[in-house]
């Protein structure tokens, strides 16, 4: 049994296709990169995914229970790190905490006591436009891990970090994900980050978008930062890049 | 504690016990003046009190009293018989009755820059007046000037939102302007400004209409007849007493309203003294002659769309006999 | 010590627009080039205000009263307004022109049938301090939350957050600035509207008191309440700034 | 055809608050609970429209001229003024008050005095309508400037734009909602101002018309020029609204 | 002679330092990557270089005169978008034209020639809000090409890109930069990027932010893809994880 399924999902804009017959699983526990061409669509999947836009045609499941066009089922970290202005940064990631009616003292300290794992500590009390590009970009994270579903969406959330930073946070998600038994879909771009952090790899390629490919990484978690040199990373990575090279 | 054109409000000090006496109130036709005196006056020695009432005294807004009284949110206001002919010749009337008139004979007429000739109504043709865009108004001004001699085609007439006659006609914003004179009059001569004047009522008999009236609701009127009555005649009083001591009656305008011009306040009651009753014995008494004669000229004149029936409108019956 | 010469510098220049025009003015009455009539010179309406303290003092009370009361009515029924056509798509549909009729319809011209339905006292003038102030804080308001930000909207639905949480963390905050650019407008109209409404008549306030003066052709007098009915108006909208920094304290931290 | 019928369905919903407060008040009316006096039945009022039509449409003329002349003065000031206010420090901190000022001043209060300075042709109508505009439209505009991304402005200013450049690209654009928001408001102020102006006296005019019928106590047309300028000023808030969408083509994209 | 020179430049925001005596140097035609922590205050020293942020004490020099705190002489593409939301892509991307005075029209134009160079075609005349992250931040680099001045700030402009648009974007910039003779210094978090691209990496690391070591690449350009598996790459990489780690 999937954790969360899409079937058939196509969404158009302006009359013109941008993905078609999107189906797609993720199982209990699983984490499954999306990879694509900037402007593939995957961002148009996150959103129908989410429920904060309706697809043309298709489905979307989560515990084979239908929610398409319903929000609130995952957690869902969007490309722009929109963080309000008028809220400090502790206000700002507490936000789903309160959204699900927790009183607000006790949301900023719970909120608080992630500060440190995000490499956060002392921005509590700031304003957004205060704080660097890699840092609201980790906010807008806790804030996302803050709302804590059991499926979660991200776009392309480390994307604005330097490798350090990079993967004490892969780390810490892929063990927090571990004990919470989340799920994941995520987008990003480097294609190294992806084989070092999947279950499974879909391509989505094409005008209108199509998951062309699935690629399983077998390679065992927590993989090393030896795995990257092995000759084995290296195939996956021709092969991805090859996938995404090839006009359809 | 002083008594004072916001009355109402402190009158609590006065000691007029609150739910006491019958609550009144009256709407004025403009700011506190000495049309308005006795009424200050009986305020302020407790006639009204004696006779069991807790009068309020009001300044209205800007479009005057009647449809206030005719709706029943004041008991009397103050109106004259030519602005509210219009509301007496409709299909519906409104429900106001005029019970007194405050001065005997109509004082209004033509104040001008003195030696420009227009000392009399003929005078006018060639020159600006100032006009209240009001049909009655302007057909008098016709009758008089056209009955002089004058041409009225040849008045010059101007809107008119003067509220200072005597700073209008110094600076040449008119040649002439109708005035109260015993307000208006009064005012520029203590200021020292020459002036002509000439009486509405000396060039046509049928002029002499009432102006200013007291005009009371007529469901109050029928409801409550002893209350309408018990306040005209302590009114009453008070404008005799105003008439027996205009220094007096001066003063306790004055306290009433000390944004008032002291001096004006003081000739004025002089020259008001004679005509709050003129030829009367009884105060407030409305001629039904004169009455009838002024809306039968305005009907004849095509002035109102309805005519106003004979003895329509006004009343004695509320007056101290 | 820079520093406050150049606090005083700035106070100097804030002052200098006003300065310039009543020097220039007490220039021309002095002259005698503007009479009296037309227009009293800055020094007579000083000497008017000074003499006439305790009238106007006096006057203020009810016309303070009838436009803190108006405008507390008028704000909220505005933000209620706001809010109710925000919420209610069909309730924005059905209102809005009404709403905008309103606007349209000159208060002064119903003032005169409200007293008349109303009576004196109070009401009638305390109801025309509402329609005076409650349109622009509604059209204001409801501006400020038609133009949130529809992504970010879209990331707090995405977290299940209900229209009025939508709302509350959104909407709301962004349409501050919005909402004290209004209150600020609605302030200063509270005021002029109080004395216009009681021109429709009444024993006291500022209005009343004006055209008692008026017609007594107290001018210095007239020019005196004008003079203090800025002053307070000026007064109320530095309370609305003053608020509006507490309120929105991320404006003022970059 | 279903969506015709959803058309239908919205534009109902629309009328449905004026046509219901019209029902109940003709209601009213008619069953004698309201005496004419107090308030004329909406029929009272249309049987005045129409039998005053010509008289109606000769009096508009004039106040249309004056509402026009006065907004197009009014909103060129106001937006001058907010543009000097927001380009110059100096001339914000000087008059800033001053524009402030001008709004506590009931307009009202100082008509009379600029007919005793202008006369009584069009200039202190127009001018008393300018003074009731120009307010809303400087502040608003002014709060718009202000509110501009000081990201993409120090972006631009990178770019080594001009003063005069990042008003034109950020500025101006960023605060044409709220100029389209103003103007609308300054449209409605425009007819409401020119019928209060003619109080002031004249020959023509919806005002002058109204004080004329309301002292021979005609309230159904009183009503009636009540009704009109709703409609005017309803008709041009709607092309303030065309415009609008015209002008800000990306608001209606998404 | 420098073609651009910072010296001793210090910044502090809320008094705390964020960079600190930063000197570095950008010659004719090179191009100079800076690497460092999320928040360590790269963007805070292209702030400052540009002239849109005062530096507390120190100077900047362009071709040996000073133009501290002066804006308008290099193309700065910040790390967000910026782009204008009532302006369509073609109008905004032509926005340095207009500055700089061209007629409309024929700015548009210009811009237009550019559309396909970027990967943009079809979108000249849609808004911002219709394009997905990747195509917004090529808008922005396209606007910050069309400005055209001979150096260039690039603040993390690839980072929303896959590796395919990434590497034909690499090439073209390389290439025009070359024809162009520009000067460029440029921000990443990609150290293969880095690596590919750069002539010298600067790494900026600390609190207070300093530049603690400066890498020469010697590999001449264009660097293939095979130069990414060549011992010599990989010698780069650790070293500049290695000092990156460094907790100073
Ligand atoms: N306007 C500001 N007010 C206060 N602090 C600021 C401001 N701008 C930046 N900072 C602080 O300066 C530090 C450096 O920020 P900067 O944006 O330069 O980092 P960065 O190196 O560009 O990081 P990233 O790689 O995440 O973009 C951060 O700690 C940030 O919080
Ligand atoms: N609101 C919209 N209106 C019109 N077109 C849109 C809209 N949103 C997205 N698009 C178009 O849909 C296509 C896919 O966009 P999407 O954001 O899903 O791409 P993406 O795969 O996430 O790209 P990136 O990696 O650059 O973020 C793009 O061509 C974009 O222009
Ligand atoms: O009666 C008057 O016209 O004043
Ligand atoms: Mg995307
Ligand atoms: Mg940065």
């Amino acid at each position: 049994m999937a954790k969360l399924r899409t079937e058939h999902v196509t969404k158009s804009f302006d009359g013109r296709k941008i993905i078609e017959d999107i189906s797609l699983e993720l199982h209990q526990g699983e984490l499954v990169s999306l990879l694509g061409l900037s402007g593939g669509g995957k961002t148009t999947l996150f959103n129908v995914i989410a429920g904060v836009s309706a697809p043309d045609s298709g489905r979307v499941l989560l515990d084979e229970q239908e929610i398409t066009g319903q929000t609130g089922h995952v957690s869902y970290m969007l490309q722009k790190d929109l963080l309000l202005p008028y809220r400090t940064i502790e206000d700002n990631v507490a936000i789903p905490l309160l959204i699900r009616g927790m009183k607000k003292q006790e949301a900023r300290e719970r909120a608080r006591e992630q500060f440190g794992a995000f490499g956060l500590e002392g921005t509590e009390r700031k304003y957004p436009s205060q704080l660097s590009g890699g840092m609201r970009q980790r906010a807008a994270l806790l804030r996302t891990y803050l709302f804590s579903s059991d499926v979660a969406l991200l776009d392309e959330p480390f994307s604005a970090l330097d490798t350090i930073t990079k993967s004490a946070i892969h780390r810490w998600y892929l063990d927090m994900m571990g004990k919470l038994k989340m799920s994941t879909l995520f987008i990003t771009h480097d294609i190294d980050e992806a084989i070092l952090l999947s279950d499974r790899i879909c391509l989505l390629t094409g005008a209108p978008g199509k998951i062309t490919e699935e690629i399983v990484i077998s390679e065992k978690r927590p993989r090393t930062r030896d795995f990257n040199l092995t000759e084995e990373f290296l195939d996956y990575k021709r092969r991805i890049i090859e996938a995404l090279g090839q006009r359809p | 504690n002083t008594p004072d054109g916001d009355g109402g409000k402190n009158d609590g000090g006065k000691g007029t016990a609150a739910g006491d006496g019958e609550k009144i109130t009256v709407v004025l036709d403009w700011t506190p003046n000495t049309n308005h005196t006795g009424m200050y006056v009986a305020l302020e020695k407790g006639y009204y009190k004696e006779a069991g009432l807790e009068v309020e005294i009001m300044q209205p807004p800007e479009d005057g009293a009647s449809a206030l009284v005719a709706a029943g949110k004041a008991e009397f206001g103050i109106n004259a018989q030519d602005t509210i002919a219009p509301a007496f010749a409709m299909e519906q009337p409104l429900p106001v009755t005029a019970v007194a008139a405050l001065i005997q004979h109509n004082t209004s007429g033509i104040i001008s820059r003195k030696g420009e000739g227009i000392d009399h109504p003929g005078g006018l043709a060639g020159k600006t007046y100032a006009t209240w865009d009001n049909p009655v108004e302007q057909a008098m001004i016709e009758n008089v000037v056209n009955g002089d001699g004058g041409d009225y085609g040849k008045v010059n007439l101007i809107p008119n939102n003067i509220t200072d006659e005597a700073a209008a006609l110094e600076m040449n914003q008119t040649d002439a302007i109708w005035v109260f004179y015993g307000w208006g009059g009064i005012s520029a001569k203590l200021r020292g400004v020459e002036t002509d004047f000439f009486n509405f009522v000396d060039y046509n008999k049928t002029f002499d209409y009432y102006t200013p009236v007291l005009i009371a609701n007529n469901d109050f009127l029928a409801e409550r007849p002893e209350a309408a009555k018990a306040f005209l005649a302590a009114t009453a009083r008070g404008y005799e007493d105003a008439v027996k001591d205009p220094e007096e009656a001066a003063k306790i305008l004055c306290t009433a309203d000390p944004s008032l011009d002291k001096e004006l306040v003081s000739e004025s009651q002089k020259w008001l003294a004679d005509q709050y009753m003129a030829d009367t014995e009884q105060w407030g008494y409305i001629d039904p002659a004169r009455w009838n004669g002024f809306y039968q000229w305005l009907w004849e004149n095509q002035l109102i769309s309805v005519e106003i029936p004979e003895n329509f409108g006004f009343s004695n019956d509320y007056l101290a006999k | 010590m820079k520093r406050k010469l150049q606090s005083i510098t700035s106070k100097l220049t804030s002052a200098s627009g006003i300065l310039g025009i009543v020097i220039v003015w007490q220039f021309c009455c002095s002259m005698g080039w503007i009479p009296k009539f037309m227009l009293p010179s800055p020094a007579d309406i000083i000497k008017a205000l000074v003499t006439d303290f305790p009238a106007l003092m006096q006057h203020s009370g009810i016309t303070l009263l009838e436009a803190f009361l108006g405008l507390s009515l008028g704000v909220t029924v505005g933000v209620a307004a706001a809010v109710l056509m925000d919420r209610f798509p069909s309730v924005y549909k059905a209102f809005y022109p009404l709403l905008i009729l309103t606007q349209t319809i000159p208060t002064v011209a119903i003032a005169p049938v409200l007293v008349i339905w109303m009576g004196y006292g109070i009401a009638p003038k305390v109801t025309a301090i509402v329609i005076v102030t409650f349109f622009p804080m509604a059209i204001g308001l409801l501006d400020g939350f038609r133009s949130a930000d529809q992504d970010a909207v879209r990331l707090l639905s995405s977290m299940g957050a209900k229209r009025k949480q939508i709302f509350r963390y959104i909407k709301f905050p962004g349409a501050m600035g919005q909402f004290f650019a209004s209150l600020k407008i609605c302030a200063s109209y509270s005021i002029v509207g109080a004395v216009i409404a009681e021109w429709l008549g009444g024993n006291s306030g500022l209005g009343v008191y004006m055209t008692r003066v008026r017609k007594s052709y107290a001018y210095d007098k007239m020019f005196a309440i004008i003079v203090l009915i800025s002053v307070i108006s000026l007064l109320l909208m530095k309370g609305v700034e003053l608020l509006r920094r507490r309120c929105m304290p991320w404006e003022t931290r970059e």
